[in-house]
């Protein structure tokens, strides 16, 4: 069963991408339910993997029973299981809501003749695309996964129609241009190396003479993913991406979809790559970017009204933050790194959920309208507020200690580089701290103002203020998980993966696996590959 | 061994160049997506003159046939002129 | 700050220089890294050498499919195979959704398509003509796909244009044809689940997920993988002729019919069938 | 023999030279004639012509069955599918208004 998880990680979410449609097609009901079983066996599954993989030991899993570099391998270590599991718990949220951006307004809404069962499936269609990003050993593998969850994210985008289909199409230009440029630069990989196996190419790259070649290849590879991880200055699809998108989609893409692009780049650059001069420098170049990325975004956060919009701005700065610790490439970087990808996944995710239902059911979209919520709504004021603290980096929430693991490692890295990616975390913290304090003294000092929404609805009774109760519950369950993160946080400290990743049991090198392999003659592959 | 592509790959990729960067200036969408045929079949015959067979298969059936039919009856259900 | 969606902003000043910057540095870098790359076609570069001899020696003896091409794409990288059909499956059902929530969205119902029969006579006759030998064309691609160039993908392709011939050159007021919407999403879906499902299958007899070798349909293992690769490539046939029916049904479907096509005659309210 | 051909070579040379020729009058009609409606006519004929003697031709030189059948579907269906095209983009032309050139017009340019 252990040797089966990684591949079940991907096909079970594919297979429900396919059956969810099926249902809704055939039989018009059951799918929501289908979908959401399906969700949770996922969940089930990257738990189930990350339990595994805490002994150290990463799951190897050779596609067809053809290990590599002949077949396809997918590998489950402690980072990607993590990736796995994030990714797989934020789509359980996103689940059970409405994934069609209907407006409360519209009653009756909008229907398509095959009912949700076609959003479901793409739901699923794009949680198995990230899984296989995340899952993947092998370069083109990746592209094809990563064109997987793009299309369905266009898709998932464009269904809130009107100006969220425009801000789709945009990132669609996008993409396509990422995809394409990543495409090119896996080609000059393998037509210098003659591989696509990450764990073969740093391999032949060894034998190769460096040169223009390699570092083109190298460079479009990280301008690609740069592009769907957003990351400064080639951000500019995701403000309206995330402002349009239907209230799901929104808290879904804007926790994980980045993160998981900003994933491969550290596998390709941090891992594969890091030993070509190329990869190094490129990361270098990333650091400086990554600074930008958090002054550009944090500076231009504050210059929003639209709370929606200020959160899309200020995951641009996440991501540059994420990037300098990646860049940083130290244990203790990465290790923070990867504590800031959980703590920003589920307090971000906490965020959209609520500005999402508060913009998207009540109309509430600016930051001034939100003047006594905490009035009217409790509950979600105080879920914002975690969250918000967390975003900021204060105590007791996960956000103040990934930025402070993130602060000891930038400390530690010294230099100029290090000292001004230093100065850049204390500047994003601070400038977090300005817009969102703008936001919390709105919800809890401010009264709404007259006639607005919040200050006419009873405070009691049928008619009082309420918001869905799946929003209800993603919202609440993401704000305690993020308190919990920070009251836990030498324990989840601990469970993270260490940097760099241990080799893979039975595979010390894998040119004595491909010297066996030859001297078997082509027989019949090995069935099981290690693990 | 696959001969190199000589005068004929040459023509054909200056056929593709001209065509791919037609298409991109074309007011008029229908033109865009004749201009969009040009393209894939002159890219079928390279890719069957570089030896991939399969591929040019392939992009004879998607872009030739296919991505043209599909084009065009998109393009009526918007404005056929880019203004 | 950011200005408002559907205002194109490429077209002049700064963004236009900078745009036209990063694409000449983009072709300058392809250029300079492309003089450092072996030949095109070059036996002794690393693609040639290093993964593909086993390929050519080996592929078919233990795939059982004699066109090496079908063999890598079905058998040793089923895996990517698998997933450009869901990239397929998921442009089908991205189109469904958009343009149906479109249509939905200007609370209109549907437009009924191509409602008129812009055919003649000798349209009509030529297309009864071909479309059978295009369809059977597609099926001989699909088996073939082991020893020529061919397979599922270019079968489900060549199927699904076969069948839109005919819608093309009928019109929906002809007798139906082909697949409906919905029939077609079912049979793309249909199709995705069938490779999936060959997957599990594999993985319920004891292999990896789409290790064909497992498989218990009798003879030696090459045999059996010859006889799985069919089947996958069926199951791309299904998806992709499905997801092709679906498209040009969706993208049809808001086809105004033009005045020209009204003075030629055609009588019968819009959207009589559907 | 001649210039060191055989018969069928020198046969399937003559065919290809008409082939080019109804190629070469099918694009000079394009480039000359004055409106749609007698380019389609001179691009449909002749194409339908030349591609029918190449296809001769190839099937002459082919010296293999297999391959001469393959060509005879070819000429087959391109013989059906050809005109028809034609056919539909002049019925085409003709519904949606594209007007006709008549001496009136003037001489062509």
């Amino acid at each position: 069963m252990r040797e089966s998880l990684p591949g079940l990680l991907v096909a079970v979410p594919l297979a429900g991408a396919a059956l969810v449609p099926l249902i809704g097609a055939l039989f018009r009901r059951g799918a929501r339910e289908t979908a959401l079983v399906l969700h949770a066996g996922v969940f089930a599954i990257a738990l189930a993997l990350f339990a595994l993989v805490q002994d150290g030991a990463p799951i190897a899993y050779a596609m067809g029973g053809w290990p590599g570099p002949w077949g396809i391998e997918l590998r489950l270590d402690g980072l990607s299981a993590l990736m796995a599991l994030l990714t797989a718990g934020m789509a359980c949220f996103a689940a059970p809501l409405d994934l069609s951006g209907r407006r409360s307004g519209a009653a009756g809404g909008r229907t398509s003749p095959f009912g949700d069962s076609l959003l479901r499936g793409v739901l699923l269609l794009l949680l198995a695309g990230l899984l296989g990003i995340v899952a993947t050993r092998d370069l083109f593998n990746l592209f094809v996964f990563m064109e997987i969850s793009s299309l369905a994210a266009y898709t998932l985008i464009a269904a809130g129609g009107g100006k969220a289909t425009i801000a789709a199409f945009r990132y669609l230009l996008a993409g396509t241009a990422a995809g394409s440029l990543y495409l090119f630069g896996v080609g000059f990989l393998y037509a210098l190396t003659g591989t696509l196996n990450m764990d073969d190419l740093p391999v032949q790259l060894a034998a190769a003479a460096p040169g223009a070649a390699l570092a083109t290849g190298v460079t479009l590879i990280a301008i690609g993913l740069s592009i769907k991880a957003a990351l400064f200055p080639l951000h500019g699809w995701l403000p309206d991406v995330y402002v349009f998108a239907p209230t799901a989609t929104t808290g879904f893409i804007a926790a994980v979809m980045a993160k998981v692009s900003a994933y491969a780049l550290l596998r390709l650059l941090g891992e594969t790559l890091f030993g070509v001069e190329a990869g190094a420098f490129v990361l270098d170049v990333l650091l400086w970017l990554g600074i930008g990325g958090v002054l550009v975004g944090g500076a231009l956060a504050i210059a929003q009204t639209d709370v929606a919009r200020m959160l899309a701005w200020s995951s641009i700065s996440a991501m540059g933050t994420i990037l300098i610790a990646v860049a940083v490439g130290s244990e203790l970087a990465v290790t923070a790194a990867l504590f800031h990808v959980v703590a920003h996944a589920l307090a971000k995710g906490c965020f959209f959920f609520a500005a999402g239902a508060l913009a998207g059911g009540l109309g509430l979209s600016r930051v001034q309208s939100w003047a006594g919520l905490a009035s009217r709504l409790p509950g979600t004021a105080v879920a914002v507020t975690v969250a918000a603290f967390s975003l900021i980096g204060l105590p007791p929430v996960a956000g103040f200690f990934s930025k402070y693991l993130l602060l000891a490692a930038t400390w530690n890295a010294g230099g100029a580089a290090g000292a001004a990616a230093f100065a850049a975390l204390i500047a994003s913290s601070l400038l977090a701290a300005v817009y969102l304090f703008r936001v919390l003294e709105a919800v809890w000092f401010r009264s709404p103002a007259q006639g607005s929404l919040l200050a006419e609805a009873p405070r009691t009774g049928p008619e009082r203020l309420r918001l869905p109760r799946p929003l209800v519950f993603a919202v609440g369950a993401l704000a305690a998980l993020t308190l919990a993160g920070g009251l836990f946080a030498a324990a989840v400290e601990r469970r993270l993966p260490r940097w760099p990743l241990p080799e893979p049991v039975g595979a010390a090198s894998d040119l004595s696996r491909l010297d066996s392999a030859r001297q078997e003659g082509a027989g019949t592959p090995g069935r099981r590959v290690l693990r | 061994m696959i001969p190199p592509p000589g005068v004929i790959g040459v023509g054909l990729l200056a056929v593709m160049l001209v065509a791919a960067t037609a298409a991109l200036f074309a007011r008029d969408l229908l033109v865009a997506a004749a201009l969009f045929g040009v393209f894939s079949f002159a890219a079928a015959t390279w890719f069957a003159l570089v030896g991939a067979v399969d591929v040019a298969f392939t992009e004879a059936c998607v872009g030739g046939a296919l991505s043209t039919i599909l084009f065009v009856s998109a393009a009526h259900r918007t404005r056929r002129w880019l203004d | 700050m950011s200005p408002a969606p559907g205002k194109t902003r490429l077209r002049h000043g700064v963004p236009r220089i900078l745009g036209a910057l990063a694409f000449a540095a983009l072709l300058g870098g392809l250029v300079a890294g492309i003089r450092d790359l072996p030949r095109l076609g070059d036996p002794a570069s690393p693609a040639a050498t290093h993964v593909s001899p086993r390929f050519i020696e080996a592929a078919a003896r233990e795939t059982g499919a004699a066109n090496m091409v079908t063999a890598v794409l079905a058998d040793y990288r089923g895996y990517d195979t698998l997933g450009e059909t869901a990239v397929i499956f998921a442009a089908g059902l991205g189109c469904l959704i958009i343009l149906a929530l479109a249509a939905a969205d200007r609370r209109e119902t549907p437009p009924p398509g191509l409602t008129h029969r812009f055919g003649s006579p000798i349209l009509d006759v030529s297309a009864r003509v071909l479309t059978p030998w295009i369809l059977m064309f597609a099926l001989y691609v699909l088996i073939h796909g082991h020893v020529s160039p061919g397979g599922g993908f270019q079968g489900g392709v060549l199927f699904g244009s076969g069948l839109v011939v005919v819608r093309l050159v009928r019109g929906r007021r002809g007798p139906a044809f082909g697949p409906g919407p919905r029939a077609a999403l079912v049979l793309a879906c249909a199709g995705v689940l069938a490779f999936l499902g060959i997957g599990f299958l594999a993985m319920a007899f004891g292999g990896e997920f789409l290790d064909y070798g497992t498989l218990p349909l009798g003879g030696d293992e090459a045999h059996v993988r010859e006889l799985a690769t069919l089947g996958v490539e069926a199951a791309v046939f299904a998806a992709v002729a499905g997801t092709v029916c679906v498209l040009f049904a969706t993208i049809s479907a808001g086809v105004r019919e033009t005045e020209a096509a009204r003075s030629a005659g055609s009588a019968s309210p819009p959207g009589s069938d559907g | 023999m001649i210039f060191g051909l055989s018969a069928i070579e020198v046969v399937a040379t003559l065919l290809l030279a008409g082939s080019l020729f109804f190629c070469l009058a099918a694009v000079t009609g394009v480039l000359r004639l004055p409106d749609f409606y007698t380019r389609l006519h001179a691009s449909g004929k002749c194409d339908t012509a030349g591609l029918s003697l190449a296809l001769v031709a190839f099937a002459l030189l082919a010296g293999d069955a297999l391959t001469v059948v393959k060509l005879a579907f070819l000429g087959f269906f391109a013989a059906i599918a050809n005109p028809t095209a034609t056919h539909a983009l002049g019925q085409a032309a003709r519904r949606s208004g594209v007007p006709v050139w008549t001496a009136r017009h003037g001489p062509p340019r």
